[in-house]
Order: C-alpha cells, then structure tokens, then sequence
C-alpha cells in the first residue's frame, strides 16, 4: 500500500486508466501545463504528452460538449470543471445532453464520460466557489454520481468511473485534496454503487459523503463516549444508490441522521430520507434528521464558514439530542 | 475576408457529373415529397408533438449529404428531417417517429426532434439551441485523436448563432484545428423574429468568421450545385487537417416554423419572392439545361413521390410503441435501476 | 369574476403589473412581435409597445443577465424563458447570480425580478422540452419558486411575485395553459408562501402541484367513492413553503402522499417527506408515500407520455394500497 | 475595420489637464501600495481565502474610473481589488474584506472576489467568468429605460472572451444599443495558460469586435492618459445614445494569477520587460515631462503608503464578523426563512 493524498490518488487513478485504455484522454482549463489548480493532475502532461492531456479555453460548454461528442463516438474522455460551482455555466449538457441522449436515442448512443469537479467547502473563497452540489445532479436521471471520501476510494471509484460506460459525475472534495491514506497497490479498480460501512454500530444509522463522512466518525466518536454507538456509512455513491446497505443498516437500528454538506433543500439526505420513510416506516424507533448547512449562501470568511457547514459537534448534538 | 459567392460561370462547369445531379435532385424530390406528408399527416392529426419542416430548404440538406463519405457524421436539429433523410435513412423511420409508431427510429422514445440513426451517420438531432455545436467538435476530436478519417457535419439556424455555445464551440475547433464543418441554415428567422432585429451584423455566421480566424462565406442555399461544391471543399480541409469552416448558406422555409404556424409575421411578397426561387424549381431547370431529359427527371420525382407513400403505408400500420421500452436504455446496461 | 385560461391570466397578471408600475418591463424570446410561443404575451406589445415588451436573440445568459442587472439597479423586469428546460443553459444566473448577490453583498444588492418559464410534460415534446424542473429552483438557497394551478393563482401569484423584492422562478405548467377558470375582477395580488387546502379531508394528505393538483383531486374523487377521505393541498408555492398548512393538515390526518410530476430523485416531495419524518414522526399513522414520474427521461410518444406521469388512477392506487 | 492605436503624438497634448493627471496618479499608486500590502497580509496569513492582485493594471482601473461621472456603474471580477478601490472604496473596506474583518465591505460575508460598494458605484466582483457582462447590460438596459444619465462599464480579462455569455452580452448590447462599454483587460495569460494558446485570433476581443459590429479598438493599458482618453470617448458614446464600446487594453499583471502562484510558466525576461512598461514608472515620468515637481509626484506617492497604512492598522484592529450576520440577508426581508 502507497501513502498517497487524495490529490495524487486523482492523479494516479487518471494515470492507471490512461495506461489501460488509450481511448481515455482529459481536457480541462489548466489540467495539461499547470497540473491543474488543484495540482491534482500533476505529471500527467508529461507522462501522456499534449494529444491525451489538453489545456482549453474557458469554454465549459465546448469542454463538455466535446467530452459527449468524442464519447459517442468512441473515446472515454475525462472532462475537468474546476469549481463544481461552474457546472451551472454548462449544466444543459449535464442535465439535458449527457444523460438523455441514450433514452431519446432508444440505446442507439452512449456517452462514457466522466467530469471532475472540484466540490464543497472549507477554503473561504466564498458563496461561488464552495458550494456542494451533488444533489443537483442526483437530481438528473440518466447520469451516475459518486463523491468519494478517501484517497483508495478516489483511485478506485474514479477508475470505475471512467470503465463505466454512462455519464459519471465525479465529485472531489477540495478540503480533502491534502488528506493521506492508504491506496492499493496496482491495478485498484472500485465498484460504483456501493456504500460502505465505515463504522459499525448498534444504536442508530448515520449516512454521510465526502467530508462529511470524516466529521460524522468525528461526532460518532464523541457518541460512543456518551454510550451512543453509531453506525457511520459513507454513502459514496449517490447514483446508483445502494439502498441495501443504507436501509439494512437502518432496519437493524431504528435510527436515521443524514449528514450533508449540501444547503438543505432537496439534499441528497432528503431522498435518502424519503425512501426510508416509506419503505422502512415500521422499522423507525423514531424521527429522521437530516444535518445539513443552512440553507443560505456560503459565507467567505473563515469563522462564519467554520460554523455553517455540519460540525462534529452540531452532528452529535443532533442525534443526542433525538435519540434522549 | 472576401465573401465567396459562386459566380454563374461556375455553376455551368461539370466539376459535379451527371450521376452526382442526379443524386441530389433525387435527394431534395424524395426530401421534399416527405416533408409535404409530414404537414399532410400533421393536418391529419398523425403527427404528434411538435415538427419542423425543412420545405424550401432541401438544397442544404441534399448538397452536403451528396458530398460525405460513408462514416461522416452528421449533427442535425429540432428542423432535422432533411438531414436524416440526406443520409439515406428510411421514410417510415423518420415520418415513423414523428406519427410516433413502433417502426419510428427511436420507436417514439425520442420524437419529432431527435431523429438519430447511428447506422446512417445521423449522431442525433438536438432540441436545445447551440448544444450540438460543441459536441460535434467532439466528435471531430474524436476523429482527429483516433487518426480516423470522417469528417462532423453540424446544421444550425441563423438564430443560432446568437447563443454561447456557438461561440465557445467556434473558437474550440480553430484553436484544435478539428475536421469539423459548422452549417448555418439562414433562413431569415429565428422562429417568428426576423433575424437581422436580434443580431448585431447582417450575416449571422459569415460576419463572425474572422472572430475565429475563419473565412467568412456566403452561398446561395437554394442552389444544390454550390452547396455541394462549397461542402466538398470544407470536407476536403477538414480532412487534410487544416481545420474547421463555417459556411453560411442563405435560404427560405416555406412552411412555418413549426407545426401549424401560419407565418404572419412574413411581411407580404416574401414567400412569393422566394418560392421563385424554390430549390426544386432551380434544381429541375438546372438538369435540364445540362441536357437530362424531361422523363428522366420527372420519373426520379415520381420514384421518390412513390416511396413517401408506401413509407406511410407502412407508418400507419405500424403499432403504437409497447409499453416495455418506456423505462429501457436509461443506462447502458438497458435498464433504469437507479438503486439497488 | 371573469373567466379567463391559464395563458390568458398570464396576460392579464403582467398587464395589472405593467399599468401598476413602469419598471416592470418583459422580455424573452417572441414574446412580443408573436405573443409569446404559448401565447401568453399576446396583445402586451400592442398595449405597451416596444419599450417595455422585448424580443430578444437566442440568448438566455444575457436575458437572465440583462434582467439582473436592471433589477439590481431599479427596474421590476420580468424575462421569460420559453421551455423550463431551457434553464439549464442559464442556469448559472438563476443559481449563482440572482440567489447570492444581496447576501454576498451583505445586503447592498438586491434581485427583485420573476423569470416564467413554461415547464411540464403532456405535449409529446420528449426529452428535452417537457421536464419539470421546480426541484432544481428549490435547491438553490435565495431563490422563491412558485407554480400555479389555475389560472386564478397564475394571475394572483404572478403579480405577487413581480411585487416581490426577491427573485422569483415562476412555473407555467404547459399543459394547463388552455384550462379555463374564474378569475377576481380588478387588481389581484395573492400572498408567495401560502399553500392551499383544495379538498379537506381527514383520512389522509396528498401535496400536489400545478397539473398534478388536478389529477390528485381526480384521485381523491376515486378514493371518496371507497370511502377514504383525502384532503388534498396545493402547495403553490415551493420557496417559501407553507409547513404550517401541510403539516398541520398531516398532524391531522396522520398519513402523507406526495403527488410530483418531477423525476423522483431530490423533488419536492422529498424534501417535505423529510421535513414531515423528523417534525411529525409521531403523528405519522403510516409510511409517507411519493408517487412521481419515474426517474427516466422522458418518452416522446402520447401513449408512453399518458402513461409516465402520475396518473388519477396511479395515486389512488398508490394511497388505496398503502392505507389498506 | 482599422485599429485604433494612440500616437505619441497624442500623449504629449493637454487634453487631460494636470488635475486629472494627478487624481491619475494618486489612484495608480494607492492601488499599487494597497495591492502590495495585501500581497504582504497575505504572506503574513492575514488575508485569507483567494485575492487576485492587479500589480501592473493600475493604469487600466484608474483611467477607466477617473473618466467616470458619480452615478456610473463599474461591474469587476474576483481581480476587482483595483477597480473597487478606484472608485473610492475607502481601504480599509476593501483590505477588511480580503482579511475577512468586520470593517471589510460585506463584513467578510463575500470575500476577495465579491468586492461590493454600492454607495461608490461598484456594483459587484463576479467570480464566475463572464457573468457579469450580461448583467452589466442590464444595468445599461436600465438607464436606457429609465432615462438615467450613467454608463455602465464592465471589466474582465483576455480568457473570458472565449465563454459563451461574452458572446451573448455582446451582441445583445450592440443589438439594443445599450450604454456600455466593455473593457478587456489582456494580461496574456488566463491563470497560467498563455491566452494565445486557447484563443483562435491574436487579439482575443479587438478581433471579435467585428462579429458584434463594433470598431476594433486596442489600446496601451500601462499609459494611464491612453486609457482615461479611451474611457472618455466610450462614455460619451454612450451617453449620446450611440451604443457600446469595446476595449481591449493590452497589461500585464507582475504577480500570479492568485494567491502564492509564483507565474512559472512565463517565459524568461517576459516580466522583466514588461516591467520596463510599469504603468507606475510610465507616468511618474508623464507626469515630470509636463513639469510637475518631483516633491509633488513623491508626495502623493508617499500619502498613499501612508493611507495604506492605516487602513491596514484598522483591519487588524477590527473584530471577526460576528456570527449572527451568518443568516442575515438571504431574502430582502432581512432573513432566509424559507418556511414559515
Ligand atoms: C436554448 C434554447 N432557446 C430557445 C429555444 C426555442 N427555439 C426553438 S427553435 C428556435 C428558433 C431557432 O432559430 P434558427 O436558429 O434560425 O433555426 P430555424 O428554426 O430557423 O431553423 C427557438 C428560439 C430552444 N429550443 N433552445
Ligand atoms: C466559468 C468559470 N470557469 C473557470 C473559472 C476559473 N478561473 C478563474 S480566473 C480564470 C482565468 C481568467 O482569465 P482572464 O479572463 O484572462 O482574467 P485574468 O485572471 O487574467 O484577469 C479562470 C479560468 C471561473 N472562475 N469561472
Ligand atoms: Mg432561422
Ligand atoms: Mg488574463
């Protein structure tokens, strides 16, 4: 196993499925020469040369309308938006192009793309450079979208993002860009759809993506102390969603809490919560909560964005507070 | 620049062929024959939905898709009919789609709108404005990174032009040098607008080459015999790797923009003007003039005028599309399971 | 009371305003030379000329950009973009711009503005011209959203929202725009944030909006006729959104439906359902039950579009089943 | 259409007046002293988040500003420290926000990007490329509508020509005739890739001037009297009813796109000789050629270190933001209920 951060595992998940498949190539503002303002495509011009790593102009609709049209037609391109913010300045092909275009085809066309985007908060640079944005895309049928929270998960869910042959949605976390962990050595390829268990627990059930999942085994930690054990499950995976572990979870606890970085209005918790009220009715011991950031703009300055977006301690408040 | 107009002289020359005329007065009869049971089985309440019509508009259609190869790809809009049909997609598959039967292309899963046929090179019809653009410099991309020789047709309106795509997508392909050929249909409106009241220049597309570093060029749109000179000379670039043009093709619809609109805002005489010059009427004269006989012409558009009804024969014996491919094909593995 | 249609109450909504003040002005592609693709606008070029009733270029950036602007600095503008789906390639206004100004700016600028947009399915369009997007406006933090049902609200909350000082996204649902309806004779300003009780009831709530609210009152007839008792609420209006009538109407019945022509993931419904399983978990008699379009794209073809959305016999199939 | 380029000739008459030349002045070097100073907060991790730094376009905010009447309205992006400033955005408001104080414009509630001043004509720092073109038509829109007197102006850089909405909001001034006037500010690079490379003309918005129907107009954005007199002439222009203007400033900013960014991939001497063309160096210089005294040059100079200075004393002294201006503010009723 490597110590890699999660930005090099960016890095090296892109390396290891242009090695494996010469139809991969990224396009993104900056990804080639600079190694993206992330850094997490460091290397890469190097290694793959200018025809497979491309700096563009600030075009987002011709960045991912190209994406599609090499994609239908036979690539696998990585298409980057730096600032997943920015996806509203292309969010047609997001929305009505990527993810319509097979259904509307009856399966004459695909489009095995994945876009990268830089997501969520933590870095003060305010209300259009901060926002978490996954549930926008939740919100499409016909596209997949994953967030993953570690660096092996980045390597492995991006590598099966980029396998996959539908529209992914790639969500990286930009204050998790400098965390290390552990990633497999060797061809690591992960599987989409999948949640995973980060901690077991018996008391009640809290799901959690990308950030938030490192805040809820905070608050889960903090829980313990007082006797709450919890269960900690990263989602991972919005799209496909897998509902067995999510509810399996909550069948054998009786409790659910969301933890989303997302302002609170049509958040991925809100679905989550949806299904569970109805199919899980009879299992619940009590109220679902949804821990969320405000439903407000992002603040830029430091102490205000600090306490906006879902601490440990507001995340184990809440559920003490509804499990008493 | 200079603009390019073909001088009459040029028109007269037999760079084209006979065979070649032939195909694209077979091209435009067969498109327009089509186009008119498309409004016929719309008055009928046989088309559902929305439809737009390419009448008057076919020497577009016809000279571009006459001077592709096999494998060149073409990207159409909303007003797509022509397109498709140009690149020999079956009558009953596009009239199919748009009475939204079973024997439709996209078995009524699409629509009016999105004709595609993957076989024939149609890469889809695109109903949101300026999308296409950039995604067909994708798929010239695609050429170009793969070594592949095909060259991306993508057919736009003049209204077109006034959305960012078309921009960002313009400046994409000259900066990349992508086999790509971008088509402005100028018809004069933007739906019920009159293009020159939304747009800052008198020639939408011509008058924004030089932004991209382009030539800026004009043709008669009505005329068959330049649309397929200037398109063979686009491909013939695109294809030695000397990158994109932008060809801005002035014409007419006769029929309104959609479905039933009657056109009101035309000012009077417009139509009449044009329809003098209606590309079947200069088509047909043109063969003629080259010495093709009376018969030969009128049997061409007889066969095509033959085809358009048994095309509809079949179309309305076709069912209605099951029920069971309502939630297919959302994603690749042919299903909609978005949970497990 | 005069009876108007939908599209005509649309008309008569912004001419109250447009005689109201002077710095509502309209602008949008055909809307005046052609009276608007719907036929919404017809007759407001005429009574207002060319100053005031705009036709634009195909560019939604500058209508929606345009239509900031003067209302940061002192105009009332309404903009129209033609299909909802269309939103998606000016989006990064309505979920970037418009929403975040007054509080990035701490409260310097403001955004007083509605854009309408025609938004449903029922037309055969397919894919690309037929969505229902409301959803996606809920999830933006700053926004209003409101979608009528008859063409008494479209006229009332029409106006309410040009007199807003927030912006608002206005919801005309394509297939109700033919239905006729009385309509309140001289000025009509209904109140943003207020939903309505359309059919008490003491069994259970169903929540519907715009043409849904139709086919759940079709529904709850079935259902009366079984003797289940529906009260059915018409939600009107999104952002902000009347809890106090909808969970008061759930405190007493104890069940909850949601009727939403939106793809299911992250709509409306799932935002409530949630709201409802955390606050009034313990007046909950049963599970909470959404009944949406499928998560798919849409099909073009009338007997699949028949088909796809809630159908009258659907959700009271769906209630029957779950209350049975 | 012909470039416009101002001659030597020019520069040296009196068309300018040695007041305006020394309001020029004085707004060149309080953006210059106050940029460095936040450059060295930013060392000193007391400016947090992102800052985009305008060292070496001083001459571009100040001639644009210095031509403005009160009630004209600037619309910035994220590198809007220097436009807010010459507006005459006290400091300490702008320093404040960049360090996330109290005192800062929005109370730390926007940040670097975001600089607003109402009161001053600033109408907003826009960190979304291009957005803030259309809405500064808008504001056009407005005044036009409104009978209002102002101009609207409109800054952002070389990179941003080549996104859809600069296209769109082009067009659709021109179109309407709006009042306002759109100044590129061509620093070569958009954040590290050099402008060339992605853009498919040299001259990313003189040479799309055409496309839209305006004059191509490329000025010397580092002489300070070229840009004021450029400036002038557009807002006339405007005033008068006759429309927008274009102008791309040719600049080079001496420190990295943002933050810490060292500028690596600039070619070796590239700063160096642009820093030759210091705009502060040019015009101390202007200013000394039409006689004005060396003490009185150095005087201005030095008061504008010493306003720096303690504007920079009152945002350390500032408190955080406190918490209860997190939910304020949402909607205009001072809140963000979104339930009653
Ligand atoms: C983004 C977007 N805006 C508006 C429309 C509605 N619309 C459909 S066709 C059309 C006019 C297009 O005019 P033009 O480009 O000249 O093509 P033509 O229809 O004349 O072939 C408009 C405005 C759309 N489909 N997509
Ligand atoms: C839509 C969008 N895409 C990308 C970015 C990221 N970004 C911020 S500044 C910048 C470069 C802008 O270059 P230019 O227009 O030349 O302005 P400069 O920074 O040189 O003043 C980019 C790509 C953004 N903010 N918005
Ligand atoms: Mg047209
Ligand atoms: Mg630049």
């Amino acid at each position: 196993m490597a110590q890699l951060t999660y930005r090099e595992a960016v890095a090296a998940g892109i390396t290891q499925e242009m090695e494996h498949d010469d139809r991969v190539a990224l396009i993104g503002e900056d990804v080639a020469g600079a190694g993206g303002v992330f850094k997490a495509t460091v290397g890469l011009l190097e290694k793959f040369g200018p025809r497979r790593v491309i700096d563009t102009p600030i075009s987002e609709e011709a960045i991912l309308g190209a994406a599609m049209g090499a994609a239908m037609t036979g690539m696998r391109p990585i298409a980057e938006i730096m600032f997943s913010d920015f996806l509203a300045v292309c969010w047609d092909f997001v929305a009505n192009e990527f993810p319509k275009s097979r259904y509307m085809s009856n399966g004459q066309l695909g489009c095995p793309l994945v876009v990268r985007t830089g997501n969520g908060a933590g870095s003060r640079f305010g209300a259009q450079h901060s926002q978490s944005v996954e549930n926008w895309a939740m919100a499409i049928p016909g596209l997949k979208v994953v967030a993953p929270s570690t660096p092996a998960d980045v390597k492995g869910l991006l590598a099966a993002s980029v396998r996959d042959p539908d529209p992914v949605i790639f969500f990286e976390h930009k204050s998790l860009y400098a965390m290390k962990g552990d990633v497999p050595d060797g061809i690591h390829v992960d599987t989409l759809g999948t949640a995973r268990v980060v901690r077991p627990g018996s008391d009640c059930t809290i799901l959690a993506l990308a950030l938030m999942v490192h805040r809820a085994l905070d608050a889960a930690d903090r829980l313990a102390a007082e006797g709450i054990d919890a269960e900690v499950i990263d989602v991972r995976s919005l799209v496909p969603l897998d509902t067995q572990t999510i509810l399996g979870s909550l069948v054998k606890t009786g409790r659910l809490y969301t933890v989303e970085e997302n302002p609170r209005l049509c958040g991925w918790g809100a679905e989550i919560a949806s299904i569970a009220a109805d199919e899980c009715f009879y299992d619940l011991d009590g109220p679902i909560v949804r821990i969320t950031t405000p439903h407000i703009p992002l603040p830029a300055a430091d102490n205000l964005e600090d306490i906006v977006l879902p601490t440990p301690e507001r995340i184990a408040d809440k559920v003490r507070r509804s499990m008493g | 620049m200079a603009k390019r107009r073909a001088s009459s002289k040029e028109v007269s020359n037999d760079d084209i062929g006979e065979a070649n005329r032939l195909e694209l007065w077979r091209l435009q009869v067969e498109i327009r024959h089509c186009e008119q049971r498309a409004y016929d089985l719309f008055l009928q309440n046989l088309v559902k939905g929305t439809s737009h019509l390419s009448l008057g508009q076919e020497a577009i259609a016809a000279g571009f898709a006459a001077a592709m190869e096999p494998g060149d790809k073409s990207f159409c809009t909303y007003r797509g009919h022509a397109h498709t049909l140009a690149r020999g997609v079956p009558m009953e598959g596009v009239l199919g789609e748009l009475m939204q039967r079973d024997c439709g292309l996209m078995r009524g899963k699409g629509g009016s709108m999105h004709l595609t046929s993957v076989e024939h090179g149609v890469m889809g019809s695109y109903a949101i404005i300026g999308a296409h653009i950039p995604i067909a410099c994708g798929s010239a991309w695609r050429a170009q990174y793969l070594g592949h020789p095909d060259v991306s047709v993508v057919f736009f309106g003049d209204g077109t032009t006034n959305i960012g795509a078309f921009h960002e997508a313009l400046n994409y392909a000259a900066v990349f040098k992508l086999p790509v050929v971008f088509v402005c249909e100028n018809n004069l409106y933007m739906e019920y607008t009159p293009i020159g009241q939304i747009t800052a220049v008198e020639h939408p597309a011509a008058d924004r080459a030089s932004a991209y570093g382009l030539e800026s060029i004009i043709i008669d749109g009505n005329d068959a015999d330049e649309v397929y000179r200037s398109a063979r000379a686009a491909y013939d670039k695109a294809r030695a790797g000397d990158g994109p043009t932008l060809i801005e093709c002035k014409t007419y619809r006769h029929s309104g923009h959609s479905r039933a609109d009657p056109g009101k805002y035309r000012p009077p005489g417009e139509l009449d003007a044009w329809k003098k010059r209606d590309p079947i009427k200069i088509y047909r004269q043109r063969l003629l003039s080259f010495g093709v006989t009376e018969s030969v012409v009128q049997g061409i558009d007889d066969e095509a005028l033959r085809k358009v009804d048994a095309a509809t024969e079949i179309c309305k014996a076709s069912e209605l599309p099951p029920e069971d491919i309502l939630t297919t094909d959302v994603y690749a593995d042919g299903g909609w399971a978005w949970r497990n």
